[in-house]
């Protein structure tokens, strides 16, 4: 077996920097500056709750490879590290430990592995996880311990409405905007991340951070990112503009619920988003749009979540028509 | 450092580290082998028919195989020996071709009429357009670029097609290698002639040297030396694989696109290397067939690395052995760059027409990794020049839905390996484009004859 | 066994004549045999709420039953009333009520009243809230409805705690408890518009 | 009236979507959505159909059933009403248009027990506020709503197609984990309409 | 009871006039089409392998419908039997065809040609043919990747593992002839059953000289000739530097194997022989599955 | 003699898990869906369908000698729609709450593929006591699929089976297995060992 010479097809150099588990790190580091400011938030629940996440999603991909695909699990790409951590970002710091578990089995079992592990699946593995346990546990699922309150205290945390949420409620029972901005702090705090929520909507600044190092890496493009905030923006503005006193400023918008976390950390995950820059503009408008019109017209205080999941749906038919053009084609003939 | 404008072509490409560990070291002539191995077809198309039989004396340069049709290429002898045998011999191919075997005598003696002087000669005009491709055309020269096709048939424009411009492909983007490099350097006049002869042939007023700027010193030089040429412009490149890819390098320079399952020359342009540029100076003006060409012989690990002068024929082995032999732990041996060279099974390949290097690597620098699923991440599509989807080709050969594939623009793929290079899940991509290319064409090939 | 029967027009209409009229025939038979009963069901489910939201009685508040008008206008929207009697005495008014602020829609509740005014007790007669949240209203998961009984409307503010009133709502569910409130307080202003002397006899 | 219209559309195509709130028309939603051609000529058949038999249906309920007390017999005609309906535009499109009938009329033997029309028409007679204005567009939205479902549907199979599903989930399996977190995602539109 | 009636009337009465409007419609636009089609295509066993050449059964049976002639048609499949059927449905006359299985012409295991050198790529024999001549040094033998295994829609071809050749399980094979399509180094060959399953063939297919076989696989056909001389019957003939069995010619009198000095020739399904010359044991044979 | 009845027996047993309407051919997947919130309901649903099915069966093997192919399939979907009509109106009459809970079901057992296939497929072709068997057969297989699939929603769903409680939850339950997606899950994973039982019992 002795040096025999090895024959392959060329390339015979590979990119060194490019490995997934590389990529996922660099996802995972990035969060951790938001991840440490929401255990500083919200005290010892965020840490249990992350720490069962993350290693509950790994232990199922593990089990679930192993046992029932009889694969060899590949833990160590960290993907599904990357997805508890998000899931547990969409969370409350309060939710009891076995709805965690819960969370991450259908996570990574439905969201997953059902469809053949990583690269596989069509929806966003953690996403699917958070609305499966927003559906199945509404009551746990939507009462959020306000920040910095009971940091010492897990299950029995004092809870508190979103922002969202109020802003819903009070308009659904037919205040006013104006008379309800007492009651939600200012856009100052929200951008520095002092509200109440899941771990994963505090603080832009953070989450935005993380977004740049992302972008400055290559790991992500900007187009979904920008294209989602900048939709919700616009289109929340343009309403706000219609009537203020129903629907909330563009800055509310951005500002507050998972706008930033979906829009920097899971609508850009790679396999269940568009391949080409045009796919994903379409993409990013489109959870834009989703959002808002959730937000404002549907029952849900908050839409990133089914918005995303939704056009994780139509990524096979965007991916379909926005291919790019091939060399020495013409630009007006059509592919298909 | 002077000021130009950097062209480029506008999608895609990557960035390999270069590894131009020979480009400061000059031409050598490599020894005369013991014996040599000429592959009766080392171009594209219909072999030659050979014209000796074992135990006759041949000179150097002299006919051996002529060429069998209007695409095959004439090959001469590069010694001056005995015929040993004709035998099955590996090319670059991995398998066994028909090859006239020598065995030389040490002092070269040339065949009639071929001036072995050093002394440039630019007098063209004693040449017509049809002299000179006739020229071509015994001298057996084939594209020295890679692809080996034969030189004459490009030159002969079908008819109702013009061609407007030239293009010298002196961009050398393939890391590692550097013998196009050393020859714009070292020949740069005769290079500069051969385009004027090829201006000539292909009736074009216009000719463009492509050059990437990673050789200022070639740039420099040539920039220079072409003032005296008229029609002759030098234009510095930029630095991004694959810009010497000949659909690239015609975008980044005119601005205009192949067509898809065209040819250059269906858009008025003709590219040709600087190796055949030269070989054709040498044809033309010297009367000398393409008996040698230059070889980087490279490597990390190799004691001594160099571009050399090499006789066609001359066994991959002799020149490992002239070099210090085959350093421990070599995983790899590649005839070509590393991005789109042609690994062999075997030492026992003889250097042909297309073999611009030599390179050794590394076992763990070359051994591929294990592949993963595919993540989607959509470098592939990023990085494919031809605006293809490498991972959905991938997809479509495994599963042999070929018509998706042709879909697909699989016979598209210019084979690159752009999209296998940056893919994190270490896919081989281009094994799978370049089998669906060559499965998409043949399909489409047997259609267009029904 | 393959078919014997050639398809003619004749043949094909034929038959279509007979299964048709047979099946029609059967149905017919069997209708009128459970129409009765189909009527009775459909009462059912009323005369029970009745039961369980007004003190014993002895007449038949169905047949006694009368409409008045609510503050929504058309024909869907008129508010049902059961006088219920114990002899000749009148011991309490059932209401059937609705909402259309429930979280999908519309919701019926049957409320009744003891000629003071107080609540007996209310259910919910149908509703479309969603499973393990709105759908709490109903008394059979979970204790919510209970705390109007014994309340009466004049001193108990038929409002959540939330908007300043009595009502305890349910956890995540306060749209369903407005609802409710919002059907019993119609059904209250109903009731303080009755004469009730008119069904004293 | 405008937005009322607009109101049951959407409720119909998106809130309470037929086939992932619903689940009517789940044959040929898991039989016929393979290919994406396939998929969206069956979405096309099923619109025209849909909204047709709803009219025809709504007519004779109002008119014939109605009148003469027998809506005991409802299923009955409806069921017939539609296998006529569908039998006879099949007959025709394969005459008038070949073209058509090469990419409607496979799926339209389907219809017959698809009970999405059956269910559609029965919904629309059943729902008192309905005229036959609003009973059509309940039917158009449907048949929408279960295009959008199945074009969808079908263009995540071929993509899936490509991929590496674990043996045992592939095929109908697989397909219904897509048709839960569909439906999942669709919840989120609960409350629009 | 005039309840019942009107129901009775109302019911039959959109009965017989959707009937009614039906009849009339389908008569009114009536479409001609071969109903024989569909009746082909009952009978035909609907594996749509493509072994009869068409894309699918459907098609086959199109082409079936059209002809006058069975000559060349055939379906793999379903055999002689179903071929009669189809005979019977469209008034012709049937083509019987001999039945046939397919055989691996190569037995270079991997204790017999060592691999020279590493291949490393996917694992697909289509693939590494088409880069270069495989990872030893019989440029036509096996590769072993499988792509014959994958191609079977009927599970008649694994793998052996310790030799890393396909081996063709009989009673499954229909000799639909996918495999042969599938191979890229045509080393499948579909050969008639013979009496009794017996089939004698060359397991090596090397046009490489005698030298560079031997050199190349221990069990390689090096056309050195001695099984031409030990046919009576002429069966054998040598070209290209490999020998081949006409199975057409072949009387299955086994002369020829026992010469073979590499032992290429197998011989499947006979009979032990008597007194096995001590230096001629054959390598591993008859697959039986 | 023997053989015929292990054929019956054959024709009978074959619904439960080889030829099992629901899990193994796929078909009435909209009841088995839309019904099965509870076992319940879903028994329910199944018994609807089994008596429609085999009344169905039974008439239509009794008369489809009679009737032209070209009006088959009208006759027989009109055999169907009878039956349907009659558990309707005896349903609403005498199990109100059900007739309730399965809502528009009830008239859509009309277009349940698995009658009309049964129809078209065995009893066309049978005769009335076979078509009996295999209507009692398929129906039972059917009526088991989905009492099966209700009973692991309602136990998922809401911590009971058959309104009983089994306290395995602090609250609720998991909701969503009472909603469509629970539905659509449950089936995805019921059909997939559903596949594996039939591989594990019959071989390919
Ligand atoms: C099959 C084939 C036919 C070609 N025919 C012509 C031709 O007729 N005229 C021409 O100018 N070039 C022709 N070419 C040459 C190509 O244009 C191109 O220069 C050559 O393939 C080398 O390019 P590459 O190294 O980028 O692959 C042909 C090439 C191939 C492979
Ligand atoms: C990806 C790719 C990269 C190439 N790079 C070079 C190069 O760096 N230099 C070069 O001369 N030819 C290169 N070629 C070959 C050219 O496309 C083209 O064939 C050649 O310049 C034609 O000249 P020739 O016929 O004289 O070889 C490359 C081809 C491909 C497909
Ligand atoms: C899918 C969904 C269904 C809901 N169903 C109800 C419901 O039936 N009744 C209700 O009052 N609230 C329901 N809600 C919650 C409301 O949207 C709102 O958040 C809540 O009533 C007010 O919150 P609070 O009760 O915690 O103050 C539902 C929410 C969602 C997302
Ligand atoms: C940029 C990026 C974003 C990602 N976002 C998510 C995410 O939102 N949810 C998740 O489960 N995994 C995420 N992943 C991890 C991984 O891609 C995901 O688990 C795959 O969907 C599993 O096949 C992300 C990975 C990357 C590189
Ligand atoms: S698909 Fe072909 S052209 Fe595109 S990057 Fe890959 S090898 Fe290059
Ligand atoms: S580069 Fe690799 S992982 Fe990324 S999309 Fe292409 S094939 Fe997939
Ligand atoms: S072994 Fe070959 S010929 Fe035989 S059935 Fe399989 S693919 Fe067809
Ligand atoms: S016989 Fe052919 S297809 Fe089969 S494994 Fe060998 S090389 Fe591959
Ligand atoms: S049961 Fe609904 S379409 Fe078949």
């Amino acid at each position: 077996m002795e040096n025999k010479l090895l024959v392959s097809y060329s390339p015979h150099i590979h990119a060194q920097s490019a490995s997934v588990q590389r990529i996922m790190l660099d996802v995972i580091l990035a969060l951790m500056p938001a991840v440490l400011f929401s255990f500083y938030l919200f005290g010892i629940g965020a840490i249990i709750v992350t720490v069962v996440a993350v290693a509950s999603a790994v232990l199922w991909e593990w089990l679930i490879a192993k046992y029932l695909l009889k694969r060899k699990p590949q833990i160590w790409d960290l993907s599904a590290a990357l997805t508890g951590l998000l899931l547990a970002m969409n969370v409350p710091s309060n939710l009891p430990i076995w709805m965690v578990l819960i969370g991450t089995l259908v996570a990574i079992g439905v969201g997953k592995m059902s469809f053949g592990g990583l690269g596989q699946n069509i929806f966003n593995p953690a996403l699917v996880g958070r609305v499966f346990l927003l559906i199945s546990f509404p009551v746990a699922m939507t009462s959020w311990p306000v920040p910095l309150k009971s940091r010492m205290s897990y299950l029995d945390a004092v809870t508190g409405a979103t922002p969202l949420g109020i802003v819903k409620d009070g308009v659904r029972n037919g205040e006013k905007i104006s008379d309800l901005m007492h009651q939600i702090p200012s856009h100052m705090q929200m951008f520095y991340g002092v509200m109440g929520g899941s771990l994963g909507e505090m603080a832009a600044l953070l989450l935005i951070l993380g977004g740049i190092y992302l972008i400055i890496r290559k790991v992500i493009s900007w187009h979904i990112p920008v294209s989602i905030i900048g939709t919700v923006f616009l289109f929340g503005g343009l309403l706000w503009l219609i009537n203020p006193e129903k629907y909330p400023d563009p800055l509310f918008q951005i500002l507050t619920g998972g706008v930033m976390l979906g829009a920097i950390f899971m609508a850009t995950d790679y396999v269940t988003s568009p391949m080409t820059p045009k796919g994903k503009l379409i993409f990013g408008v489109s959870i834009g749009l989703l959002i808002v019109i959730i937000r404002e017209w549907g029952a849900y205080p908050e839409g990133v979540s089914f918005a995303i999941l939704i056009m994780n749906a139509f990524v096979p038919l965007i991916d379909k028509y926005t291919k790019p053009r091939v060399f020495g084609t013409m630009k007006t003939k059509k592919q298909n | 450092m002077p000021e130009y404008k950097l062209l480029t072509f506008p999608k895609g490409g990557v960035h390999p580290p270069e590894n131009k560990l020979t480009a400061g070291l000059a031409i050598e002539q490599f020894p005369i082998p013991s014996k040599v191995y000429i592959h009766v077809q080392q171009h594209i198309g219909v072999p030659a028919e050979i014209l000796v039989k074992p135990k006759e004396r041949v000179l150097t340069g002299q006919l051996i195989a002529k060429a069998k049709g209007f695409v095959s290429a004439n090959i001469h002898s590069s010694v001056t020996g005995t015929v040993f045998k004709i035998d099955e011999i590996y090319d670059a191919s991995g398998y066994r071709k028909t090859a006239v075997i020598i065995t030389p005598e040490p002092e070269d003696e040339w065949a009639e009429g071929i001036d072995t002087s050093d002394e440039l000669r630019t007098d063209i005009d004693q040449f017509t357009p049809e002299q000179i491709i006739q020229k071509v055309k015994e001298a057996g020269i084939v594209g020295m670029g890679g692809a080996t096709f034969p030189t004459h048939v490009k030159l002969s424009i079908p008819e109702g097609k013009k061609c407007d411009i030239l293009i010298i492909n002196g961009v050398e983007c393939e890391p590692y290698l550097t013998s196009d490099h050393r020859l714009m350097l070292e020949k740069t006049e005769e290079i500069l002639v051969g385009t004027r002869l090829l201006m000539k042939a292909l009736k074009v007023e216009r000719a463009v040297i492509g050059i990437e700027a990673n050789k200022p010193d070639a740039i420099e030089k040539m920039t220079e030396a072409a003032k005296k040429y008229e029609g002759i412009t030098v234009q510095p490149l930029k630095v991004k694989y694959p810009q010497g890819g000949e659909k690239q390098l015609i975008k980044a320079i005119t601005g205009r696109e192949v067509p898809s399952g065209g040819l250059p020359i269906d858009i008025g342009a003709v590219v040709q290397n600087v190796g055949t540029t030269f070989a054709v100076y040498e044809a033309v003006m010297k009367n000398k067939p393409l008996i040698e060409r230059i070889v980087t012989i490279t490597g990390k690990d190799l004691e001594r690395r160099g571009n050399f002068r090499v006789r066609l024929g001359t066994m991959v082995k002799d020149i490992i052995d002239y070099v210090g032999g085959l350093p421990e732990g070599t995983g790899k041996v590649v005839l070509g760059g590393p991005m789109m060279g042609k690994a062999t099974k075997t030492l026992n390949v003889p250097v042909g027409k297309g073999t611009s290097g030599i390179l050794l690597m590394r076992r763990e620098e070359t051994k591929r990794k294990e592949v993963l699923p595919c993540i989607h991440c959509a470098r592939c599509v990023m990085v494919c020049p031809q605006g293809l989807e490498p991972y959905l080709i991938m997809s479509l050969a495994e599963r042999g839905m070929w018509d998706k594939a042709e879909e697909a623009h699989a016979q598209d793929c210019i084979m690159c390996g752009s999209c296998s290079f940056v893919c994190p899940s270490n896919r081989p991509l281009q094994d799978y484009t370049q089998f669906a290319r060559n499965t998409v064409m043949s399909i489409m090939r047997a259609r267009k004859n029904k | 066994m393959a078919t014997k029967v050639k398809s003619t027009l004749f043949s094909m209409t034929l038959t279509l004549l007979i299964v048709t009229a047979v099946a029609a025939g059967l149905l017919a038979i069997v209708y009128k045999y459970t129409k009765g009963p189909i009527k009775e069901a459909d009462l059912k489910k009323e005369k029970m709420a009745l039961q369980q939201v007004l003190p014993e009685f002895d007449n038949n508040p169905i047949a006694e039953s009368d409409t008045i008008p609510s503050d929504i206008e058309g024909d869907s929207f008129k508010l049902v009333v059961f006088p219920a009697k114990k002899g000749d005495k009148l011991v309490g008014v059932a209401i059937k009520t609705f909402t259309m602020k429930g979280f999908s829609g519309r919701f019926d509740v049957m409320v009744g009243f003891l000629p003071d005014g107080t609540i007996y007790n209310s259910i919910v007669l149908s509703h479309q809230e969603t499973p393990g949240l709105g759908d709490k209203i109903d008394p059979e998961k979970s204790d919510f409805s209970k705390q109007f009984a014994g309340k009466n409307p004049a001193t108990f503010k038929l409002e959540v705690e939330q908007d300043g009133g009595d009502v305890d709502a349910i956890t995540a569910a306060t749209i369903s408890s407005r609802a409710y409130c919002d059907a019993l307080q119609r059904a209250y202003n109903a009731f303080k518009s009755l004469d009730l002397s008119k069904y004293e006899n | 009236m405008g937005t009322n219209l607009l109101i049951i559309l959407i409720a119909a195509m998106l809130v309470n979507n037929i086939v992932l709130t619903k689940f009517l028309g789940l044959c040929p939603f898991v039989g016929v959505s393979r290919k994406l051609s396939t998929a969206a000529g069956m979405a096309g058949a099923v619109i025209f159909v849909m909204t047709i038999a709803t009219i025809i249906t709504w007519l004779i309920q109002e008119y014939v059933l109605k009148v003469y007390d027998l809506l005991y017999l409802r299923t009955i005609v409806f069921i017939l009403v539609i296998a006529a309906l569908v039998q006879m535009v099949e007959i025709i499109i394969k005459k008038v248009s070949p073209p058509l009938y090469q990419a409607l009329g496979i799926y339209l033997p389907l219809i017959t027990t698809n009970c999405a029309i059956l269910g559609v028409a029965i919904l629309a007679a059943d729902t008192v506020e309905f005229g036959l204005l609003e009973a059509t567009v309940f039917a158009i939205g449907n048949g929408l709503g279960f295009a959008l479902a199945i074009i969808l549907f079908s263009s995540i199979r071929e993509k899936l197609d490509l991929n590496d599903v674990p043996e045992g989930m592939e095929g109908v399996p697989i397909a219904f984990v897509v048709a839960t977190i569909l439906s999942l995602a669709f919840m989120g539109f609960s409350g629009l309409a | 009871m005039s309840a019942i009636l009107i129901a009775i009337v109302v019911l039959a009465i959109v009965g017989v006039v959707a009937g009614l409007i039906l009849y009339y419609v389908a008569e009114k636009f009536k479409v001609e089409e071969d109903p024989r089609i569909d009746e082909v295509e009952e009978v035909l066993p609907g594996a749509n392998c493509g072994g009869c050449g068409y894309p699918g059964c459907r098609q086959f049976a199109e082409a079936l419908t059209k002809t006058d002639t069975l000559e060349g048609y055939f379906c793999p499949v379903g055999g002689n039997d179903v071929m009669a059927t189809v005979a019977e449905i469209l008034g012709l006359e049937a083509v019987e065809q001999e039945k046939q299985l397919a055989v691996i012409r190569c037995a270079g295991s991997s204790e017999f040609r060592p691999v020279t050198n590493e291949y490393d790529g996917p694992s697909n024999c289509a693939m590494e043919h088409a880069l270069y001549s495989g990872h030893t040094e019989c440029q036509y033998g096996c590769l072993g990747h499988g792509d014959c295994v994958a191609a079977c829609e009927f599970d008649a071809i694994y793998m052996d593992p310790v030799t890393n050749l396909p081996v063709v399980v009989e009673e499954k094979c229909t000799a639909c002839g996918a495999c042969v399509e599938a191979c890229p180094r045509d080393i499948i060959e579909l050969r008639p059953v013979g009496k009794k399953s017996r089939r004698i063939y060359v397991a090596c297919i090397s046009e490489d000289k005698g030298g560079i076989t031997a050199k190349a696989c221990k069990v390689g056909c090096i056309a050195c000739g001695n099984c031409e001389k030990a046919c009576d019957f002429d069966a054998i003939t040598i070209e290209n530097n490999i020998s081949y069995i006409d199975p057409g010619k072949c009387r299955l009198c086994r002369a020829c194997a026992p010469v073979c000095p590499t032992e290429s020739i197998w011989e499947l399904n006979f009979p032990v022989r008597r007194s096995i010359p001590s230096n001629k044991v054959k390598p591993k044979k008859k697959p039986t599955t | 003699m023997a053989k015929e009845k292990n054929n019956r027996l054959e024709i009978f047993l074959k619904g439960f898990i080889k030829e099992n309407p629901v899990f193994i051919m796929l078909l009435g997947l909209c009841p088995t869906l839309g019904t099965t919130t509870s076992a319940l309901n879903g028994l329910g649903m199944g018994l609807a369908t089994l008596f429609v099915l085999t009344m169905s069966n039974f008439v239509i093997s009794l008369i489809a000698p009679y009737i032209p192919s070209k009006v088959r399939i009208p006759s027989y979907i009109v055999v169907i729609a009878s039956f349907v009509t009659i558990v309707d109106l005896v349903m609403h009459a005498y199990a109100p709450e059900l007739y309730k809970a399965l809502g528009i079901f009830i008239p859509l057992i009309v277009v349940n593929c698995v009658i009309l296939g049964r129809a078209e497929a065995f009893a066309s072709k049978n005769n009335p006591w076979d078509s009996i068997l295999d209507g009692l057969g398929v129906g039972l297989g059917f009526t088991m699929s989905l009492t099966i699939l209700g009973a692991v929603r309602e136990i998922l769903g809401a911590g009971e089976i058959f309104g009983i409680n089994l306290h395995i939850f602090k609250g609720d339950g998991i909701l969503v297995f009472v909603l469509a997606p629970g539905a659509f899950l449950v089936l995805a994973y019921m059909i997939a060992l559903g596949h594996k039982l039939k591989k594990r019992m019959y071989g390919e």
